[in-house]
């Protein structure tokens, strides 16, 4: 497949194509700092979506991040101490705790044999429960100082999130297409019985996976935590669909095996452009969710055909 | 204790057991609200008048909420506590409570029905209404305004916006640049205020309606370096300490989370026999940058993503209820 | 061997109802939770078993029942649909606006009915001849249902006729044996050659091509009649509710696809029987009113749904590997 | 008879995939009371043919007539009407479907617009009763083991009545039993009057069974003639263009008899209480009726199903491999019977494919060298003769090629131990050679290899001994010495007799 046909190829031009009718269309859409607003909105979905992207082309689905992002905004500032004036140590913390949870979807799907949908749901349930115990449970809002700064600083112009973007986005690229471990992901999701006869550790393959897409779903919450200055309860909920929209637009099949995160990137800008396109249009409510969808369907027609398999 | 209230049939004897039928116990809000709640019920069971309080979460399905309804029911509770999930679909399942002498009060989202002892709350479109006259004021009658409303299809955003129609339309000079509907949250605002906010470079206020939108407004303006317009909101404590922070000319009033003390409290009333009126109107609590000092004073006492609410008493209860 | 020439009737009956034995197979242990919870239902709850405790349970198992099945459906031909939530609540919306007026119940039906059929059809053509992967472009048509219905109704209202209400949703079992009709009308369905093709359609698309089976047809009836199924459900709760509102649908989108998952259908299509999503649904209905019963606090509710979900799933998959 | 009008024919057609000429200006007619063999190596281009004689997919060019007439666009079910069925290569089976609802699938029966069950069962019963198919008819086809899902797929065929009958490689998977059950069946459909079009790759089939052969290569027709009168090698030399050689290679005895694996009260999935020993150097034959467990036993093994063991020896390791990894390390391989289920990943490249085990063995996170993996993939190509770009998806290769993408994959890592299931099934005359040429080397060099096959001759001719399985036990081992396919047939059937004679 050459680069200038590939689904990412194409769902960045539709990207780069929305982006200047919109310029046109629309006052202010094309000011810079309003794209690199964009980009720095669609870095939170980038995130959950990366994981998102190992999770559906390994043949699952991670229906939890919305709540992980959730424990993770909403946990961090619960085990923010003082004594680390950099707050690096909470946040790897809550990272470990992420990414633990993550390991337990793994483990109910690979050892229980739990459906993904049903292990994530029910482990989103869980988390739920969780928060009921969590939320609302600091009564000082502690600053920290990592976090503030990944939401709010911008080095060289360049929003901090965006430059985490872009480190984790090299690292998902590495992993996926220059690794056997990321081959061995492919292999899982295009056949799992195939890929088992071949040698492929399967069970330990699925657990790292959802530990990964743990892992980066709470790294979203905690950027998300930092660009809102406060955790709430919810802060999650809008990244599962647009995770897995992400995902799909980018033209990594939903049944598992192909796919890459280099289409998920121009995905997930393309979702935060919708949506800001979205808002600017007066209309009502009804109007304004029927635009949302058209488009997404309009867009899916451009390049979102599913390859015929089998 | 002769039957006076809505659906009270004077034939249920104290200790009570209490209902608590929440659409959804995980927002901060709600937990606070539910604190309240339970405190207020530690109290009566001092009293003796209530013995037990079971409590569901409907997890924000109306669906889910009304067979929980129908379970209170179906357990022979004394009394509802309600937060509805829709304004609509519990109606039928609380006409069946109703018949059963049950006590119901209805509190923060009401339902249409008059089969209910109770409906408390603040008035909706008197909040839309005082918002909109504060910002016009600030305004001086002229500029370009967003309008940020809660989610689409649920009745009290749309009653927020609805009371603040005719003082718009009373200030033609006010012009509403853009509105939106969002769920009541920091983030979901930031976004689109931003967007927003490009599109339209000269805004003079933003009229938000309710929970943190206000916050997530105030924080687009600060990312994007524009100068702070005048707003309104909600008591989030979030909200509020940015509106210290940025010195903004605010204004701001409240759901009080001491509802559910109140609707608790108002419950047992009711099975005691006291006459207790369809409809309690609690009156709006004023923030601006008069009392802003107060309230902050007391935020160490509430969650930093909660709200901080007016204090409350039995004297305060027994105030509202004699509607004064 | 040869061919015993014997008793028509007898002979259908061998063979129909051998492979119907045959599909509990899967599922028995799901029917053997399921059977637990009513016990202990019936248990905590002796109402239940009186005219108006029945009816008041089945009413609010009735519409996750038609969803599941909904979802089950799309399910088994390969697809699957995130705009089941916005469909019952676009029937919703529609049946309390139209059957108070000059349409009447019977216009009103019949509008629920088109737009459900319209609705499905139109995604159905969508996903199986543009080639369209099902689960963005069902999320894409659950912003422009959800749209329509907040056009239609832009805040909680419209009504519905009392009597219908009162029918439907009062103190007779009128839900369960519209249940008992949906379910023969889907047995009837299933034994038309369409219907069977069903499974053909979704496991092995190619082959039954091949076959002479129209699989294109299979797959797009299937998307109609699995809108038909969720405006059908949305109908129901407006009469369960007395009115309608534009978002009252939200939580069945996963909630369909929970249930059918945990009957037991699988996701790359011809896998699981529609008792096993009807009965996931059923436990999920049954779970939420067992745990009131049992007094959990809203954090044990929790929990407790994630644990009997996920342990609903594994037991089988743990039966299967001891073997 | 030579002289009736065909009931079907190709005249001229052409078809391409993505530009790719598959089929080259090809015609072929088909004579009512005649098996008309078609041949040629993977990938000539057989199946595209039939699939278009059947309606599966139209023709670029050319016509096909039905009794003399054009018919343009055909479809799957004008072609049922019109009397065609087809025996797919890749069945077009349903799992969760029973073998009765399988096997009427797309011509159902109807009564009121509903499916008459009572006919169904009925038709299918006296279907499946023409091919020796005993099981309940409502059993879910997935239960069954692919050899008797090939049955269902005849029995599928037969239950249309066709005036034309077109079996693509209909005996791949089954046993010499059963391929005797369908040629009889075959001559007797022949007889009274069917049109028959036979795919092969086992030329003493094509030989014993058909009248009339027509070759394909590259996607042309090479010949077109009475098959009278030509011999096996004759049938090779008009599909490889050049003189044949001995299909089998010489058999030597083996140098050494020393164990690679040696188990006692072997039990896994079928396979009860088996003592068995698999010697370096040997080929050691597994064969038996469909079904009896065999797989079971390579299963085991290989640590893909829970086996136990008495006592056990894995080249060394004192017990058996608690999963593939392990096998893996031990040195074991395995190549499935299912290539399409458990062998290939058939959306991906070629290359991946090539590429798995590897990929399987390095360290997780070691960044990968795509040149090296190019040569090797590659020289692993030449070495199997799998042509064309190494990039396509593995899907598109034919049947046989992919069966030798399977194979291939195991080569670079050198097994010590290689367990096949079937590896020649649907393989071409040629690639069959090379690949007995390379199993007969490896046991040279002193690796064990395990052949479970279908094919009873590769069996006698290339194996030092087999193991002739029969319900989950070995019934019999036989030493090269005492290897016949009759001596290997009555092994198998010995306790069965009575259900064979049904
Ligand atoms: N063994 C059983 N225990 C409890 N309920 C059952 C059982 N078998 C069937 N049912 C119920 O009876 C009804 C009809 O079941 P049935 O299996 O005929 O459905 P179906 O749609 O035909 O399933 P299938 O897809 O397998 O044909 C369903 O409501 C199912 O829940
Ligand atoms: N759907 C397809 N898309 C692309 N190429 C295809 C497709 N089907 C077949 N081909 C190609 O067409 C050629 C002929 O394939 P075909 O399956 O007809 O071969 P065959 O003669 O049946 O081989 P075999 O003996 O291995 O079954 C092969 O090169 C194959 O790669
Ligand atoms: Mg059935
Ligand atoms: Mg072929």
């Amino acid at each position: 497949m050459t680069v200038l046909g590939s689904r990412p190829f194409l769902t960045l031009l539709v990207v780069a194509a929305v982006w200047i009718v919109a310029s046109f269309a629309t006052r202010g859409f094309g000011a810079f700092g309003h794209l690199r607003y964009l980009v720095e909105l669609a870095a939170v979905i980038g995130l959950v979506a990366a994981g998102q992207t190992f999770v559906v082309i390994a043949g699952g689905i991670d229906l939890s991040v919305a709540a992980i992002v959730t424990v993770a905004a909403v946990g961090l500032p619960l085990v923010s101490s003082s004594a680390d004036p950099t707050g690096l140590s909470a946040i790897l913390l809550v990272l470990t705790m992420t990414t633990a949870i993550g390991l337990v979807n793994g483990l109910g799907v690979a050892y229980l044999r739990v459906h993904p949908m049903i292990m994530t749901l029910a482990m989103a349930t869980f988390l739920q429960g969780l928060l009921i115990i969590i939320a609302g449970g600091s009564a000082v809002s502690l600053q920290n100082p990592l976090v503030g700064w990944l939401g709010n600083a911008r080095p060289l112009g360049i929003p901090a999130g965006v430059v985490l973007w872009i480190a984790l986005a090299a690292i998902v690229l590495f992993v996926m297409h220059a690794t056997p471990f990321g081959a061995r992901i492919f292999a899982i999701g295009a056949n799992p019985r195939a890929a088992e006869l071949s040698g492929v550790p399967v069970p330990a393959t699925t657990i790292a996976i959802y530990g990964v897409s743990g892992l980066t779903a709470g790294l979203a919450g905690v950027l998300v935590l930092g660009m809102n200055g406060q955790g709430y309860v919810g802060i999650g909920d809008p990244y599962l669909l647009a995770s897995i929209a992400a995902v799909v637009l980018g033209g990594t099949s939903i049944l598992g095996g192909l796919g890459t995160y280099a289409g998920t990137i121009p995905g997930s800008i393309l979702l935060v452009t919708i949506t800001a396109l979205i808002t600017v249009v007066n209309a009502s409510p009804g109007w304004r969710s029927i635009l949302f969808g058209s488009l997404i369907l309009g867009l899916l027609l451009l390049s979102g055909r599913e390859a015929a398999r089998r | 204790a002769e039957a006076a209230a809505n659906c009270i049939k004077g034939d249920r004897k104290a200790p009570y057991t209490i209902g608590w039928a929440n659409i959804y116990s995980v927002p901060t809000w709600m937990k606070q609200t539910q604190g309240t709640l339970e405190a207020q019920i530690e109290d009566l069971k001092k009293q003796g008048l209530v013995d037990k309080l079971v409590i569901t979460d409907a997890q924000g399905d109306a669906n889910v909420q009304i067979q929980q309804i129908q379970s209170m029911i179906d357990s022979d509770v004394d009394a509802i506590i309600l937060i509805a999930g829709s304004s609509t679909a519990p109606a039928r399942v609380l006409a069946d409570a109703c018949a059963k002498g049950i006590a119901i009060i209805n509190f923060d989202s009401l339902v249409d029905t008059d089969q209910v002892t109770a409906k408390v709350n603040t008035d909706s479109a008197q909040w839309g209404e005082q918002a909109a006259k504060f910002l016009v004021e600030q305004m001086g009658g002229k500029g370009n305004i967003l309008v940020l409303n809660g989610p689409a299809g649920v009745s009290v955003s749309d009653d927020r916006r609805k009371g603040a129609t005719p003082v718009l339309e009373a200030n033609p000079n006010v012009k509403i640049l853009a509105e939106t509907n969002t769920a009541y949250n920091v983030a979901p605002a930031q976004e689109a205020v931003t967007s927003l906010l490009f599109a339209n470079p000269e805004i003079d206020g933003i009229l938000s309606l309710g929970g943190a939108l206000s916050a997530g407004a105030v924080l687009a303006l600060d990312k994007q370096g524009r100068t702070q317009v005048p707003i309104t909101g909600e008591n989030a404590r979030q909200f509020l300490e940015l509106w210290k922070e940025k010195d903004l000319k605010g204004w701001a009033t409240m759901q009080p989370n001491w509802l559910g003390a109140f609707a608790t409290w108002l419950s047992v009333q009711a099975l005691e026999g006291k006459d207790v009126p369809a409809f309690v109107k609690i009156p709006l609590p004023v923030i601006d940058n008069a009392n802003i000092g107060d309230y902050l004073a007391r935020a160490a006492d509430f969650p930093a993503d909660g709200y901080i609410y007016s204090p409350y008493d039995q004297a305060l209860f027994e105030k509202i209820l004699a509607g004064k | 061997m040869s061919v015993v020439p014997s008793n028509s009737g007898q002979r259908t009956g061998r063979l129909y109802w051998s492979v119907q034995a045959g599909r509990n197979v899967g599922v028995r242990g799901l029917f053997l939770v399921v059977l637990a919870f009513i016990v202990a239902y019936g248990f905590l709850f002796p109402g239940l078993f009186t005219m108006a405790g029945f009816a008041k349970f089945t009413q609010s198992w009735f519409p996750l029942a038609l969803v599941a099945m909904a979802q089950a459906l799309l399910m088994l031909t390969g697809g699957i649909s995130l705009a089941i939530g916005a469909t019952v609540s676009l029937g919703a919306v529609i049946a309390a606006t139209t059957m108070v007026g000059p349409l009447g119940v019977a216009g009103g039906s019949a509008l629920v009915a088109a737009t459900g059929l319209g609705i499905g059809a139109i995604t159905g053509f969508i996903v199986v001849k543009l080639r369209l992967p099902a689960i963005v472009v069902t999320l894409a048509g659950s912003f422009i249902i959800g749209g329509a219905a907040l056009l239609i109704l832009p805040r909680p209202g419209g009504a519905m006729p009392e009597w219908l209400s009162d029918l439907l949703a009062g103190n007779t079992p009128a839900a369960f044996l519209l249940l008992v009709v949906v379910v023969l009308l889907w047995k009837l369905y299933l034994a038309t050659p369409l219907g069977l093709s069903l499974y053909a359609a979704g496991e092995n698309p190619v082959g039954a091509y091949r076959s002479g089976v129209p699989v294109d047809a299979a797959r797009i009836a299937a998307y109609a009649l699995s809108g038909l199924l969720s405006t059908g459900a949305g109908l129901f709760v407006a009469a369960q509710t007395g009115s309608g509102d534009p978002v009252i649908g939200a939580a069945f989108t996963l909630n369909s696809i929970a249930a059918a998952v945990l009957g037991g259908i699988g996701f790359l299509g011809g896998q699981g029987t529609m008792r096993g999503a009807l009965a996931g649904s059923l436990l999920l209905s049954l779970m939420i009113s067992v745990m009131f019963f049992l007094g959990f606090t809203p954090v044990a509710q929790y929990v407790a749904q994630g644990l009997i979900i996920i342990g609903a799933v594994a037991l089988p998959q743990f039966r299967k590997v001891q073997r | 008879m030579a002289n009736t009008a065909p009931l079907l024919t190709a005249r001229g057609v052409s078809k391409a995939f993505f530009g790719n000429p598959v089929l080259r200006d090809v015609s072929i007619a088909l004579l009512p009371g005649r098996v008309h063999a078609l041949l040629g190596e993977n990938g000539a281009g057989k199946s595209t043919l039939i699939n278009m004689l059947s309606g599966a997919l139209r023709p670029d060019g050319g016509t096909i007539e039905v009794d003399g007439k054009a018919v343009s666009h055909m479809t799957p079910p004008e072609a049922r009407q019109a009397g065609i069925a087809v025996v797919q290569q890749e069945l077009s089976l349903t799992a969760n479907l029973s073998i009765a609802e399988n096997i009427g699938l797309g011509a159902y029966p109807r009564r009121f617009g509903l499916v008459d069950y009572a006919e169904l069962a009925s038709r299918a019963r006296e279907a499946c009763a023409l091919v020796g198919l005993h099981e309940p008819l409502s059993t879910p086809v997935g239960e069954l083991s692919l050899g008797r899902r090939q049955m269902v797929e005849i029995a599928k065929a037969l239950y249309r009545k066709p005036r034309v009958l077109i079996l693509d490689e209909p005996t791949s998977s089954l046993s010499a039993t059963e391929t005797r059950i369908l040629t009889d069946l075959l001559e007797r459909l022949r007889s009274e009057g069917t049109a028959i079009l036979y795919i092969s790759h086992r030329l003493n089939e094509v030989m014993a069974l058909c009248q009339h052969v027509t070759v394909l290569k590259d996607g042309s027709v090479t010949s077109d003639q009475p098959l009278e009168g030509t011999d096996a090698a004759g049938l090779v030399r008009l599909m490889v263009g050049r003189d044949p050689g001995d299909l089998f290679p010489k058999w030597q005895p083996s140098p050494s008899t020393a164990a690679a694996v040696s188990v006692r009260g072997f039990s896994a999935g079928l396979m009860r209480d088996v003592d068995l020993d698999i010697r370096t150097g040997e080929v050691l034959g597994i064969g038996g009726l469909v079904g009896q467990g065999q797989e079971d036993l390579l299963l085991g093994l290989y640590g893909a199903i829970p086996a136990k063991a008495a006592s056990a020896m894995v080249n060394g390791n004192q017990a058996l491999p608690s999963g593939v990894p392990k096998a893996n390390a031990l040195g074991l391989a395995y190549v499935p019977a299912d290539r399409k289920r458990e062998g290939l990943h058939l959306i991906h490249p070629i290359i991946t494919n090539l590429m798995l085990p590897a990929f399987a063995r390095l360290p997780a996170l070691k960044p990968r060298n795509r040149g090296n993996e190019r040569e090797l993939a590659h020289s692993l190509a030449t070495q199997l003769g799998i042509k064309g770009d190494l990039g396509r998806a593995a899907q598109a290769l034919s049947g046989g090629n992919q069966q030798k993408v399977a194979l291939a994959k195991w080569m670079p890592h050198e097994p010590l131990v290689l367990l096949l299931n079937d590896p020649t099934r649907g393989v071409d005359v040629e690639t069959k050679r090379e690949i007995y040429i390379m199993l007969r080397q490896l046991a040279q060099a002193g690796k064990a290899v395990v052949l479970m096959s279908s094919d009873t001759p590769e069996l006698v001719h290339l194996c030092d001994r087999v193991a002739v399985v029969r319900e989950g036990r070995v019934a019999a081992m036989l030493e090269h010495g005492a290897l016949s396919e009759e001596a290997i047939v009555a092994a198998a059937v010995a306790a069965d007799k009575p259900k064979v004679a049904a």
